[in-house]
C-alpha cells in the first residue's frame, strides 16, 4: 500500500490526491481536466480491480453506485453513477400546477420534506410577490429546525451503521426521530410528507397543545444528544475510523458548491440562514459551529453541534411565537399565476443550500421548475475525498456527505 | 446427589455402551461424544441465535424476535426452516466444488475443536496431551474455510473479504498463541484438563484460584478475548463480512442451507474459542465458590460460556468496526508486544511463587505495573493524534 | 452589492467589446440578469470569479432552460398607396418565428463577500446543431454536474467539459427529456389508473392485451 | 488512557439494556396488529367522500364538478357527471374512482373542494393482493357517512357542519328573497332542491351562496378555537368560484 498518504500518523492522512483540484489553478480550455487528470498512474504492484459498489449496496443509502478502481483496497478512482431513482421530477414540476408540486417536493429528499417545502414556498413567494404572515414565518422555522433535527439525527444514526454498529446508535437516533415525526403526524397528518407549507404561509396552525408537546421534546433533547455523545463520539474506534479520513479542502468546498455541514466542517462559517437571512432568522440568537479538518468526524460533529443550535432556536421561536394568522387570508394558492418572471429561492436545509429556480410565463403552471438539490451537487468531491483510502472508508465519506437519493436522482 | 449428578453423563454413557459387546465400546462411546456435542452444541447454536437476536434487541431498546411461540422460543426452527426451503443459488462462474466444500468444511472445523473442551469434571471428548496445540490447529483451519469461500464464490466483493480473512487470521493467530502461553508455562501443561485443574481451589472458600485472577492472567485473559474476537470474525472485527462495506464478503455469493452453515460456523467457532478461553482463564467447570460445588461442573463451564458470550453480544451491540489496517495494526503494535510482555510477566510470576507475607505485595504491584505500564504507553502511542475536538463557531 | 448595470460596466471595462447584456426580469424578484457571449464568456466568469469587489467564488446553481421557437405577431400600421393615389392607413399583421435556443442559468454567489446572486445566462444559437457552449466548470467545479445534467436533460453540450456524459438518463438514451418538445414514449410500465388518457395510451401501446378486462373494470 | 471511550459507550449500551426491561422510554415498540397508537386527528391516508342521510350514493355532497380531478397531482381522480335522460348533468358523480395506488395522500382535492365532499380517511390498512382491481376505489367504496366523518375528525367535521349549515341558511334566506321578488321564479327554485338529502347543501344554490359567506374556515384545518378560524382564513376555497365544468 506504497500509495497510501497515510504514511505520517496513524489513521491520520493528508490531502487525499485530488488532482481535480487543479482545475483552480490549470489554464483554462486545457483539456488536462477532471477525469482525464485522475487516471491512475502506474501501479507497479499488480493488478487493478474495478469494483461497482451499487446500485444495490446497503451502504449506498439508495440506488446510488459508485465504480470504484480499487488497487488492493485503496481507491485509485471512483466515479459516481446516477440515475436509478430518476423520475424527471422537474417536468412533473412543469406539468402540474404550483400548487400541485408542493407534494411532489416532499419526495425529492425524503428524510427533510418540511424544508424541501420551505425553500419552495419562498421561491414562489419571491416569484409572486406573496409574503408569509409573521406567525407563519415563526412556524416555519419551528418546524424547520425540528426537520433539520431529525435529519440529522438520521444522518448520525446511518453513518454510525456505515462505520460498523450492528444499528444500535441507528436505532437510538431513530427513537428520537420517531417522537419528531410523532409531532409532524399531529400537525401536518403524514410523518414524513407532509405538504404542509403554502404560498404565504403554513396549511396548518399549530394548536397549544402542539406547541406545549413539542416544546417538552425539545427541553428535553440535548438530554439524548449527551447520551448518544457519551456512546460513541469518543470511542476510540470511531476516532480512528473518521478523524483525517475523507478530508476536504476549504478551497475546493468553495469553489465545488459544496454547501451545509460539509462545507462548514471545512472551516467556511458559510450558512444561508446567516447570509440571507430569511424568514425570522436574524431575530435569533444562534451559531454557525464550523470545523477546522474538513474530515469525516468534523462532518459528523458539525450535525451533533448543529442540532444544539437548532434547539437553542426553537427555544427562541416558541418563546417569541406571535399571535395571529397562519396564512394570508389573500394568499393566492390555487390557480396561482405569478406575472412573467424569474425567481431563485433558497434556504439552508439540513443537507444544504436547497433552491428552486422557477420561471413564470404568466400561466398556472411554471414555464421552468428547477430544483437545486444539495446532496447531488455535494457529490462532486466525492472522488476527490475517497482517493487514497480504502472501500470501508469511502463508505463512511460517503454517509458523511448525507445523500438521500430521491434528491440527487430527482 | 452431586456426586451422581456429576457424573450423570457418564453414567448415561456407560448405559447405553452396556447394550454394545466389549470390544466396541470405545467406538459407540466416542460416537455418543460426538452425538453429544452435535445435539447439546446444536441446540445451543440455535438458541445462541435467538439470544443475540434478543439481547441486541434489547441493547437497541426494541423487544427482538416475540412473533414465534411464547416469547420467539421457536425462532431458530422457524430459521431453520426458511434456510432449508430457500433456493440454493450457486453462481456460474463460481468454482462450485470448492462452492460446497467451504461451508461443510468450516462447520466441520468448527465442531472438532469442541473435542478437547473439559465440559466438566468427568467431560472431555478427548483427553490430549497436546490439546491446546490441537485446538490451535483446527481453529486455523476454519478460516482457511472462510477464504476457501471467498475465492470459490468468484465475486470481487468475496475475494476481497477472503484476503482480509486471511490477513485477520495471521495478525490475530499470533496474540491468541502469546495470551495462551504463559497458562501453558504456569500450569506445565499443554491439556485442558490439567489446566482446570490446576485453577482449583479457594483462598479463603470464595476466592477462586483462577487464572484471570492474577495480574498475568487477566492481562492474558484481555488479549485472548480481543483476539478471539478477532479470530471469530466478530464485531467490531468482522472485517470479512463487512456488511456495510463488502455486502456480506464471503457469505455474498451463498443462499439458504449454506448460509446457514456459515452461521452455524460462527457460533461453533465463537463457543469453542470462548469455551477454550473459559478453560484457560476462568476455571473451566470449577465453581466460583467453595460451597457452590453442589452444582454439577458442567453447568458451571455452561453459565460461564455464556456469561462471556453474552459479553460478546454486549460489545457487538456497542462497537464499530475497525479498517483492516488498524485491525493488523492493533494486532502487531498493540496485541503481540502486550502478549511478549506478559509472557516475561508470567515468568517473573513463577519465579516469585515462594515470596510470601508482605513480598506477596510487591510481587502483586511489580506484577501489575509491568502489565499497566505498557498498556498505558503502547496505548497512548496507537492512539496518538486522534482525541475529541473543540470546535469554533462562525462570527 | 454593486446592481447589475455596475457590474455589466465593471465586465465591459476589463473586456472592451464584450457582449454583455442586461436581461430585465420583471417579477417582483427582480433578480435581473446578463446575458454573456460565446466568446468571452469562460474569461468573464473567471473575472466575475476573482474580481476582489465581487469574489463570485461560489457558482451555486447551473440550469439549462428551453425556448422553442415562438410564432410572434406583430401588428405595424403601414401606408398603403391606394388606387387612386392617396395613401390609407392599414393594419398589417406580420408573423413571424421567433428562433428558439437553448439557455444555460448560472446563479453566482460569493462565499467570501457574503453577497448575490448574480446570474449569468448563455444561450446557444438554435436548438438544433448550433448547440454549444462553453462550460464553467474550470471555473466553479461545481457546474460539473450540473452541467453534465444540463446536456443530458436539454442537450447542450459544453465545450471543454472534463467528463461530458448523460448523468440521470442512461447512456444509451437518445432525446433530450426536459425539452418542451419532448414527447414521452408510450412504453412505459403499463398503469391502468382510470385515467383515460394513459390509458388510450397504454392500449396503444399493447394492442388488446390478455388483461383488458381487468384494467376496463377501472373505468 | 485507550479504552475509556469504549467503556464509556459500554455504560451507554449497558444502561438501555437495563432500561428496556422497565423504562417505556427505553422501549418504544408497540406491537402492532394487537396494540395500536390512537390516531392524531390530523392523521391522513386516502380521501373519501362524505354523504349525508342514510342513501350512500344519493345523499353524495359531491356535484362532480371535477375541481379535485383538475388539481390532483398525480391524477388519480376519475370523474363522470351523471346525466339524466336529456344528457344534462344533474350534479352527482356517475362515476368517481380514485386509483388508491397512485394517490399520494397529499390532501390537495380535500382543500380545493368547494363542497366540503371529499376528505380524506384514516384507513390505512388498504393492503390488496390485486393491483388492478383491488386499489381502485369506485364510488361505492368511497361513499362514507357524516357520522363516519365526526367519528374520526370530530373538530374539522363540527366546523364543516356549522359552515354548511350557515351556508344553507344564508341559501335559503336568499332565496326567500328571491321568491318574494319574483313569484313564479320563486315557485321553480323552491321546487327544485328536492332529491338531496336533508343537509345537503342545495347543489343549484351553493357556489351563489358561497361567496356570500365572507369568511370562510380553512377547509381542512383543525383550526384551534373558534375565535381564530376567521382570521386563520381558507388558503384555497377562500372564495371557491363556480364549478368549472370540463369535459
Amino acid at each position: 500500500m506504497q500509495n497510501e498518504p497515510t504514511s505520517s500518523a496513524p489513521g491520520l492522512a493528508g490531502t487525499p490526491a485530488n488532482s481535480s483540484f487543479d482545475i483552480l489553478h490549470s489554464p483554462l480550455g486545457s483539456p488536462q481536466q477532471g477525469a482525464s487528470v485522475r487516471e491512475v498512474n502506474d501501479p507497479f504492484h499488480g493488478d487493478l480491480l474495478e469494483v461497482s459498489m451499487g446500485p444495490h449496496h446497503p451502504s449506498t443509502h439508495g440506488v446510488f453506485r459508485m465504480v470504484a478502481t480499487l488497487d488492493g483496497e485503496i481507491i485509485v478512482k471512483l466515479k459516481p453513477v446516477f440515475g436509478y431513482l430518476h423520475r424527471n421530477h422537474e417536468k412533473l414540476g412543469e406539468n402540474t400546477t404550483y400548487l400541485a408540486s408542493m407534494p411532489y417536493t416532499d419526495r425529492l429528499d425524503y428524510l427533510a420534506g418540511m424544508t424541501n417545502n420551505w425553500a419552495y414556498a419562498l421561491a414562489v413567494e419571491k416569484l409572486s410577490g406573496q409574503v408569509a404572515t409573521e406567525r407563519a414565518e415563526y412556524v416555519r422555522v419551528i418546524v424547520g429546525e425540528m426537520m433539520r433535527i431529525v435529519n440529522h439525527c438520521c444522518l448520525v444514526g446511518f453513518l454510525f451503521n456505515d462505520l460498523g454498529t450492528s444499528f444500535t446508535p441507528l436505532l437510538y437516533a431513530f427513537r428520537e426521530r420517531e417522537k419528531f415525526l410523532d409531532l409532524f403526524e399531529e400537525l401536518t397528518g403524514t410523518r414524513m410528507m407532509y405538504n404542509y407549507q403554502r404560498f404565504g404561509g403554513c396549511r396548518v396552525d399549530p394548536t397549544p397543545e402542539w406547541l406545549a408537546k413539542a416544546k417538552a421534546l425539545i427541553d428535553g433533547f440535548p438530554r439524548f444528544l449527551d447520551e448518544y455523545e457519551q456512546f460513541l463520539t469518543g470511542n476510540e474506534i470511531m476516532l480512528a475510523r473518521t478523524q483525517g479520513v475523507g478530508r476536504l479542502s476549504p478551497e475546493l468546498a468553495i469553489n465545488a458548491g459544496i454547501t451545509g455541514p460539509v462545507l462548514r466542517a471545512t472551516g467556511v462559517g458559510y450558512d444561508i440562514r446567516k447570509v440571507d437571512g430569511y424568514g425570522v432568522y436574524p431575530r435569533f440568537d444562534f451559531r454557525v459551529p464550523i470545523g477546522d479538518h474538513g474530515d469525516t468526524y468534523d462532518r459528523y460533529m458539525m450535525r451533533i453541534l448543529e442540532m444544539r443550535e437548532s434547539v437553542k432556536i426553537l427555544q427562541q421561536a416558541f418563546r417569541d411565537l406571535p399571535a395571529g394568522p397562519i396564512i394570508d387570508p389573500k394568499a393566492k394558492n390555487r390557480g396561482l399565476r405569478p406575472k412573467a418572471g424569474e425567481a431563485y429561492g433558497r434556504i439552508e436545509g439540513p443537507k444544504g443550500e436547497i433552491g428552486f429556480y422557477l420561471i413564470s410565463d404568466g400561466s398556472t403552471n411554471p414555464y421552468r421548475y428547477r430544483v437545486r438539490p444539495p446532496s447531488f451537487i455535494n457529490l462532486t468531491v466525492l472522488e476527490d475525498m475517497c482517493l487514497g483510502h480504502s472501500v470501508a472508508d469511502a463508505v463512511v465519506i460517503l454517509g458523511s456527505i448525507d445523500i438521500v437519493l430521491g434528491e440527487v436522482d430527482r | 446427589m452431586t456426586a451422581t449428578l456429576e457424573r450423570l453423563p457418564l453414567l448415561v454413557r456407560d448405559w447405553i455402551t452396556g447394550f454394545f459387546p466389549e470390544p466396541v465400546r470405545w467406538l459407540v462411546s466416542g460416537l455418543l461424544a460426538i452425538v453429544a456435542i452435535l445435539a447439546v452444541f446444536g441446540l445451543y447454536f440455535a438458541y445462541l441465535t435467538l439470544a443475540e437476536r434478543k439481547f441486541l434487541g434489547r441493547f437497541q431498546n426494541r423487544p427482538g424476535p416475540n412473533r414465534t411461540g411464547p416469547f420467539g422460543l421457536l425462532q431458530p426452527f422457524a430459521d431453520a426452516v426458511k434456510a432449508l426451503t430457500k433456493e440454493d443459488i450457486v453462481p456460474q462462474a463460481a468454482d462450485k466444488l470448492l462452492h460446497f466444500l467451504a461451508p461443510c468444511l468450516v462447520v466441520a472445523f468448527g465442531l472438532i475443536s469442541f473435542a478437547v473442551i473439559p465440559f466438566g469434571r468427568y467431560l472431555i471428548p478427548v483427553d490430549l496431551d497436546a490439546a491446546v496445540l490441537y485446538f490451535f490447529a483446527a481453529g486455523v483451519s476454519s478460516e482457511l474455510a472462510l477464504f476457501m469461500a471467498g475465492w470459490a464464490s468468484h465475486n470481487k466483493y468475496s475475494m476481497i473479504s477472503a484476503m482480509r480473512a486471511l490477513a485477520q487470521l495471521i495478525s490475530y493467530e499470533l496474540p491468541l498463541l502469546l495470551a495462551v502461553v504463559p497458562v501453558i508455562m504456569l500450569s506445565g501443561t499443554l491439556s485442558t484438563s490439567k489446566i482446570v485443574v490446576a485453577q482449583g481451589g479457594w483462598t479463603f472458600g470464595i476466592i477462586p484460584h483462577w487464572n484471570v485472577l492474577t495480574p498475568w492472567g487477566f492481562a492474558g485473559f484481555f488479549i485472548f478475548m480481543i483476539a478471539a474476537v478477532a479470530e471469530t470474525n466478530r464485531s467490531p472485527f468482522d472485517l470479512p463480512e463487512a456488511e456495510s462495506e463488502l455486502i456480506a464478503g464471503h457469505l455474498t455469493e451463498y443462499s439458504g442451507f449454506k448460509y446457514a452453515l456459515f452461521f452455524m460456523a460462527e457460533y461453533f467457532g465463537m463457543s469453542a474459542l470462548c469455551g477454550l478461553g473459559v478453560t484457560l482463564f476462568l476455571g473451566g467447570w470449577q465453581a466460583p465458590i467453595d460451597i457452590l460445588q453442589v452444582v454439577p461442573s458442567y453447568v458451571w463451564f455452561m453459565v460461564k460460556l455464556s456469561c462471556v458470550i453474552f459479553c460478546l453480544m454486549w460489545v457487538r451491540a456497542t462497537l464499530l468496526r475497525l479498517r483492516i489496517d488498524q485491525l493488523t495494526r492493533l494486532a502487531w503494535k498493540f496485541l503481540v508486544p502486550l502478549g511478549l510482555i506478559n509472557l516475561g510477566n508470567a515468568a517473573f510470576w513463577h519465579l516469585s511463587a515462594d515470596w510470601s507475607g508482605p513480598l506477596q505485595i510487591v510481587r502483586w504491584a511489580i506484577s501489575a505495573a509491568v502489565i499497566v505500564i505498557p498498556f498505558v504507553l503502547i496505548g497512548r502511542t496507537l492512539s496518538s493524534g486522534l482525541a475529541p475536538r473543540t470546535y469554533r463557531y462562525a462570527t | 452589492m454593486q446592481s447589475i448595470e455596475q457590474i455589466r460596466d465593471l465586465i465591459v471595462a476589463r473586456f472592451p467589446g464584450a457582449e454583455v447584456t442586461v436581461i430585465q426580469n420583471p417579477g417582483p424578484a427582480a433578480q435581473h440578469s446578463l446575458l454573456l457571449g460565446h466568446a468571452q464568456a469562460r474569461d468573464i466568469a473567471l473575472f466575475l470569479r476573482d474580481e476582489p469587489s465581487l469574489k463570485l467564488d461560489f457558482c451555486s446553481n447551473a440550469t439549462g432552460v428551453d425556448w422553442p421557437e415562438k410564432e410572434i405577431v406583430e401588428t405595424t400600421k403601414v401606408k398603403v398607396a391606394q388606387p387612386d393615389g392617396t395613401e390609407k392607413l392599414v393594419e398589417q399583421k406580420t408573423k413571424r418565428l421567433q428562433p428558439g435556443y437553448l439557455e444555460a442559468v448560472y446563479h453566482l454567489y460569493s462565499m467570501a463577500l457574503k453577497h448575490g446572486p448574480v446570474v449569468i445566462r448563455l444561450r446557444t444559437g438554435n436548438r438544433t446543431d448550433a448547440v454549444s457552449l462553453p462550460s464553467l466548470t474550470p471555473v466553479w467545479r461545481s457546474c460539473e454536474f450540473q452541467e453534465r445534467e444540463i446536456f443530458d436533460l436539454f442537450g447542450i453540450v459544453f465545450e471543454g467539459h472534463p467528463d461530458l456524459r448523460r448523468i440521470l438518463m442512461w447512456d444509451e438514451f437518445k432525446d433530450h427529456p426536459m425539452r418542451k418538445d419532448y414527447v414521452e414514449p408510450d412504453d412505459y410500465e403499463w398503469e391502468p389508473t382510470p385515467h383515460d388518457a394513459v390509458l388510450t395510451k397504454a392500449k396503444g401501446h399493447y394492442p388488446a392485451p390478455g388483461s383488458t378486462a381487468n384494467a376496463e373494470g377501472g373505468m | 488512557m485507550l479504552g475509556s471511550g469504549i467503556i464509556k459507550g459500554l455504560a451507554v449500551t449497558a444502561k438501555n439494556f437495563v432500561g428496556s426491561f422497565h423504562d417505556p422510554e427505553r422501549l418504544p415498540t408497540v406491537e402492532y396488529p394487537e396494540k395500536r397508537l390512537t390516531l392524531p386527528e390530523a392523521y391522513r391516508s386516502f380521501p373519501f367522500l362524505v354523504f349525508d342521510g342514510e342513501n350512500a350514493i344519493d345523499g353524495l355532497r359531491c356535484v362532480a364538478c371535477k375541481m379535485c380531478e383538475n388539481e390532483c397531482p398525480p391524477q388519480c381522480i376519475y370523474i363522470i357527471p351523471e346525466r339524466d335522460e336529456k344528457g344534462r348533468p344533474v350534479k352527482k358523480p356517475k362515476v368517481f374512482d380514485i386509483d388508491l395506488s397512485v394517490c399520494m395522500g397529499c390532501q390537495i382535492c380535500v382543500e380545493v373542494c368547494p363542497f366540503d365532499s371529499i376528505k380524506m380517511d384514516q384507513v390505512f390498512e388498504v393492503a390488496a393482493t390485486n393491483r388492478f382491481e383491488g386499489l381502485i376505489a369506485h364510488r361505492e367504496m368511497l361513499a362514507k357517512s357524516n357520522t363516519y366523518y365526526h367519528q374520526i375528525r370530530p373538530t374539522e367535521a363540527a366546523e364543516v357542519d356549522t359552515r354548511l349549515a350557515e351556508e344553507k341558511r344564508l341559501a335559503e334566506e336568499k332565496a326567500k328573497a328571491a321568491a318574494a321578488a319574483k313569484a313564479a321564479a320563486a315557485a321553480k327554485a323552491a321546487a327544485a332542491p328536492k332529491p338531496v338529502a336533508t343537509t345537503a347543501p342545495a347543489s343549484a344554490t351553493a357556489p351563489a351562496a358561497a361567496p356570500a359567506s365572507p369568511a370562510k374556515p380553512a377547509v381542512a384545518a383543525p383550526s384551534p378555537s373558534p375565535s381564530s378560524s376567521s382570521s386563520a382564513a381558507a388558503p384555497m376555497a377562500a372564495a371557491p368560484k363556480p364549478p368549472a365544468t370540463t369535459p
